[in-house]
């Protein structure tokens, strides 16, 4: 296996699919002469030309919305948007088109697109361009949400999405870019919907999905050095969600604790906990504990903005008090 | 009016176009009347008064290359694209039968296979759309164009702006065709437009524009036919501002109150149906006896659609759940 | 007491405040010489002239934009969105402009704005024209979201908002307008986050905001029927939400069914369903049961969109549920 | 050049400017070079080039009554507004004694008691507000103008055009001052442009628009003199492309390899500050020993403005839960 970044495991992802798949185009700002914001498209424009890798202006209505009309006849558009606080430019092309003409046209035409870019705080950048938007997109019927936090999920699960006949949003992360990871070289899909064990635990289960995934790892090690024996479960995708995997963890653990730098109010963390509360009535020893982002936009400076994100600290102590060991 | 000798059209042609204007007529009289029998609920914008710009402008194309997209005020296009008018009304009665199954309705009639693309609800949300299916054509290096029709009211929505700098930037196919029927809703286009030509808006993006005559069907046409075989040969875009008429209200429960009697009847005077029909009467084309069998023939198709729907079964509630992912 | 309709409710407080305040103003698509696309407006036009009450053209990111500007500098707009679905075109105005100026300016500018309009499905208007948004709003911190169920509530929380400092989502409803109730012939104003016990009860809660208020009312009668006696909290309010009002109620009933007309996922009825499992982890019977909508687009048929909604039956069974009577 | 006799317009007037543009430029690079010894994160965009613009257009303002607002490129303009070297430095930084206390860093410069009113990090975003601030200015009979600065690459959206056509039909006293800095990002304009003059854009809302030489700030200033006056009086929009340059990359991670070095040496010689300071000495107005005693000045400004940003407290951690609402 090879160990590359989630910055090249993407880029492989489009550069093969496009390879196998004439009608895969990528469109969005900067993607093209530019290789990327995040050079996340490097060399595809040498490769691929600039019919099939395009360099947009910064009318995000405008050029999801020619990507939706591509994709309801026949093509496969990527469309990159710079980072997904953007796209609330474009909203409602996702909302109202997106996720919605296969079912107002009574299933007559498809909707093969996948909305990727990076989503969730960096560093450094303030209110308007440091939010993780998974919820609200997550909301809407019509639309698949993925999220994944390493380059094996992040590439096995862009293919799939590539080749998925309906619109997903693909989540990825500025911090997430420059981490590495072992990725297989033959060819490989993730299917959706399948949520991945990535620590086996008996005494907690952390349910988590994208970038706060390596600091719930962190976390799962320093509660192992308590003698707390933490379960993560990873779940990539947002949804479908692998609510079976959620439970099954559960009803070994009894204990759960949801983990999503989202804000919490109506977010896929609450979600998740409200979930495992009522289906894992039974089984749970604690009540669910959530951590999420505190309920205030983001602001610049860094220590503060730390503060209001997920920490391993925060993962920890919520993991104690479902163990009632406060 | 079209300056063009009318026999050198063709009587097929010209009967062509008479008949599927008669037809939209009778079938949204119909459709009105359905209405107001709670048989149609909902918003149902009739398309009464507009016929020719609809018509025209899709007699000009193949539709087994190009396509058509239009706003919520979508029965007459639909119609004009070959779709069953008992298809249609059974979609208004939100029947099985329909073109969408029942889960369109009024503002979403679908004709996929007949490249008729919706039936979009949104103002101006379908223009990015449209401009995305030129993409498609360019992109496979096919010959078609897409008409992309609109109101009055849809011209001042950024989606639209953004779609023209895109399709001209792109070089892709496609009219935008506003329909300025004068009013959006409640509102004189005048009130809410710093310019009163709007044909003039295509200038900032380097796109021809032009105001057509909407109440002359080969006007229309001409227009049409004529930015359509340019943008076929060169992927130029073009604007169209085609001036007409609806005689209804915006939406059945709108009583109109904004306009003068005075004035409808000055539009009903230049009435499209009675403008063609009287001067294929003039050349000779089309005697009075003729026309009211026309008349009849297409007040029986009229009613045939309301019998097709009625007897049409409802879609099953499992239905529901089915056409979200393809 | 005086009863007058909903609709009415909203004009008064328009009106009362307009009148109180020559900065209030209203602005948006058809109130002003339309009166309104549901006659909210009626009158005002005619009372404050057209400086005060102003037809936009259909752009609601510009007008939006620019109620947010006009509030940065002290005047107190209230925005009109015909409908919340019309609002995803100004998503970002709201999210990135009005949610975050004050806190990204260091508490330089307020932001006295009041967005209304309303929300949720009505009856036959298929999927673009059927969503309740209040998720995605109420996720956001910076924003207050309120969706008042009853003229009283509406007319006292309308003043609130449009006296606030702060932008504020206020969410009404199609089928609501024409309801009537009892409203004060003085002046008074309701506080936001404080939830109302609609009725009063003791086997089993049922929480909800907004137009299924009726609905839940409705289905505490037919538990009555059968000998439960259910507590309706009306949270009126979403966010700042009466965490305590439930809990308080919960703390006696020892059972929860939280009804939203929202998709369930990531909504503000599995949040509050979660909050309430959390909270009151140790006093609950059985699992907090939510009654949403299905996961899908809204489909036209009225027979299929009513299976998709909340429903009287639907509450009743999930009450019973949570008091193991099935 | 501008025209007029240098003399004509007062030593003073001229002195200012130059000391403003020498302020800004001098501040610039320190910054830049704080941002290398990682005092300052995340995004830093720099008006180096651009100095005449944000100087020449902000000198003809009258800030007790006329208002500025720009996107993220914005320390120009907040110290053309007046705004300490010092509080932007702090800002930057991320301190308590940053004008945004930390809390909105680099593309969130407010100053709302100088009428600097930001600062926003999403393009195009903001335009809508700043036609919402001329709107405050007419509701109130004031005779203020307000600025709106944003780049060649905001003018494609859709936020753009529905706020151009809003101040036309309502008569809102708003300068748009398009900076062509020639490049959005790494893209040419010209390449996501279909017109090339970008002043041509006005006429689609029949309001005047003028190309203006961005490196020569008298002529600036004569621009925007002249499209203030007329606003004041006339209530009539203007929109004024700029065309300047940027020497730096688009932000401090942009290597800015999209351009080449004899473009830019080109734009370098006709430094907006030599240009003025070499007209200035051919007409005797300024010798070489006065313009380094200027310099030495406003270097020893952008010092004192490091140093009291490196002595400035950080801001509370608690104070992250502040200025959310008012
Ligand atoms: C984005 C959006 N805003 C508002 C509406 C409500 N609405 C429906 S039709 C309409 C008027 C549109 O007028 P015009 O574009 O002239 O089309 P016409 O009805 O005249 O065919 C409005 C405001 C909507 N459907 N979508
Ligand atoms: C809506 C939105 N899309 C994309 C971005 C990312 N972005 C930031 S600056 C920029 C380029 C803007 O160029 P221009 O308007 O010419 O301003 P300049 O940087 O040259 O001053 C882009 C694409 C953004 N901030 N907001
Ligand atoms: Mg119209
Ligand atoms: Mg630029």
């Amino acid at each position: 296996m090879a160990i590359i970044t989630y910055r090249e495991a993407i880029r492989q992802a489009m550069d093969e699919e496009m390879a196998r798949d004439a009608s895969v185009f990528l469109m969005g700002e900067e993607v093209a002469q530019y290789n990327g914001a995040y050079k996340v498209s490097q060399g595809l424009l040498e490769k691929y030309g600039p019919k099939r890798v395009l360099d947009t202006p910064i009318t995000e209505e405008g050029f999801t919305g020619i990507g939706i009309g591509a994709a309801m006849v026949g093509l496969r558009p990527i469309v990159e948007w710079m980072t997904l606080n953007f796209s609330l430019m474009a909203f409602d092309q996702v909302i109202s088109n997106a996720a919605k003409m296969r079912y107002m046209s009574g299933g007559q035409v498809k909707m093969p697109i996948v909305f990727r870019g990076p989503n969730g705080p960096a560093e450094f950048l303030a209110a308007q361009h440091s939010q993780a938007l998974q919820s609200i997109y997550a909301h809407f019927p019509g639309l698949k949400v993925v999220a994944p936090a390493t380059p094996h999920d992040a590439k096995g699960m862009l293919k799939t999405a590539i080749r998925d006949d309906n619109p997903v949003i693909f989540l990825e992360a500025e911090m997430l870019y420059g981490t590495t990871g072992e990725v297989p070289e033959e060819e490989y899909l993730i299917p959706f919907g399948q949520a991945d064990i990535k620590r086996p635990g008996k005494d907690v289960t952390l349910v988590v999905h994208g970038k706060p995934l390596r600091m719930v790892l962190e976390a799962a090690k320093t509660l192992e050095g308590m003698g707390i024996d933490a379960e993560v479960v990873d779940l990539r995708s947002i949804r479908p969600l692998d609510e079976a995997s959620i439970y099954r963890s559960v009803g070994t653990t009894n204990r759960c604790v949801v983990v999503d730098e989202s804000w919490p109010f109506a977010s896929v963390g609450s979600h998740v906990a409200w979930l495992v509360s009522k289906n894992c009535f039974d089984l749970l020893d604690a009540p669910v504990e959530l951590v999420s982002s505190e309920e205030v936009p983001m602001p610049y400076n860094h220590r503060l903005e730390l503060a209001v994100q997920p920490s391993v600290d925060k993962i920890v102590a919520a993991a104690k008090r479902v163990l009632y060991k406060v | 009016m079209s300056e063009r000798n009318l026999k050198d059209r063709g009587l097929d042609f010209l009967m062509g176009l008479l008949t599927s204007m008669l037809s939209i007529r009778f079938v949204e009289e119909k459709a009105a009347q359905m209405y107001g029998l709670r048989k149609i609920g909902g918003f149902c914008h009739l398309y009464i008064g507009q016929e020719a710009v609809g018509v025209g402008a899709i007699a000009a194309l193949d539709l087994t290359k190009d396509y058509v997209l239009t706003a919520y005020r979508d029965h007459g296009h639909a119609m004009a694209c070959g779709m069953e008018p008992g298809v249609m009304m059974a979609e208004l009665f939100g029947k099985e039968t329909g073109c969408s199954k029942g889960k369109g309705g009024s503002m979403h009639m679908f004709d996929a296979d007949r490249h008729m693309l919706g039936g979009n609800g949104i103002v101006g949300g379908h223009i990015p759309v449209a401009t995305g299916v030129a993409f498609k054509i360019k992109y496979n290096a096919e010959d078609g164009v897409v008409l992309c029709f609109f109101g009055d009211g849809a011209i001042h929505q950024g989606a639209f702006h953004e779609s023209l700098n895109l399709a001209k930037i792109w070089n892709l196919p496609v009219i935008y065709i506003c329909e300025n029927n004068q009013y959006g809703m409640g509102t004189d286009f005048r009130r809410v437009s710093s310019v009163h030509d709007l044909s003039s808006m295509g200038a900032a993006y380097g796109i021809d524009g032009r105001q057509v005559d909407g109440m002359d069907v080969l006007a229309v046409f001409d227009a049409v036919k004529a930015a359509a075989e340019k943008a076929r040969v060169s992927g130029e875009p073009a604007l169209l501002e085609i001036q007409t008429y609806r005689y209804k209200g915006h939406s059945m429960s709108d009583p109109g109150k904004y306009r003068t009697r005075e004035e409808l009847d000055a539009y009903r005077q230049q009435d499209p149906i009675l403008l063609l029909k009287n001067r294929m009467m003039a050349e000779g084309l089309l005697t009075e006896s003729e026309y009211e069998a026309l008349q009849a023939a297409q007040r029986k198709v009229a009613e045939d659609a309301v019998a097709f729907a009625e007897a049409s079964p409802e879609p099953a509630l499992e239905t529901l759940y089915e056409d979200i992912f393809a």
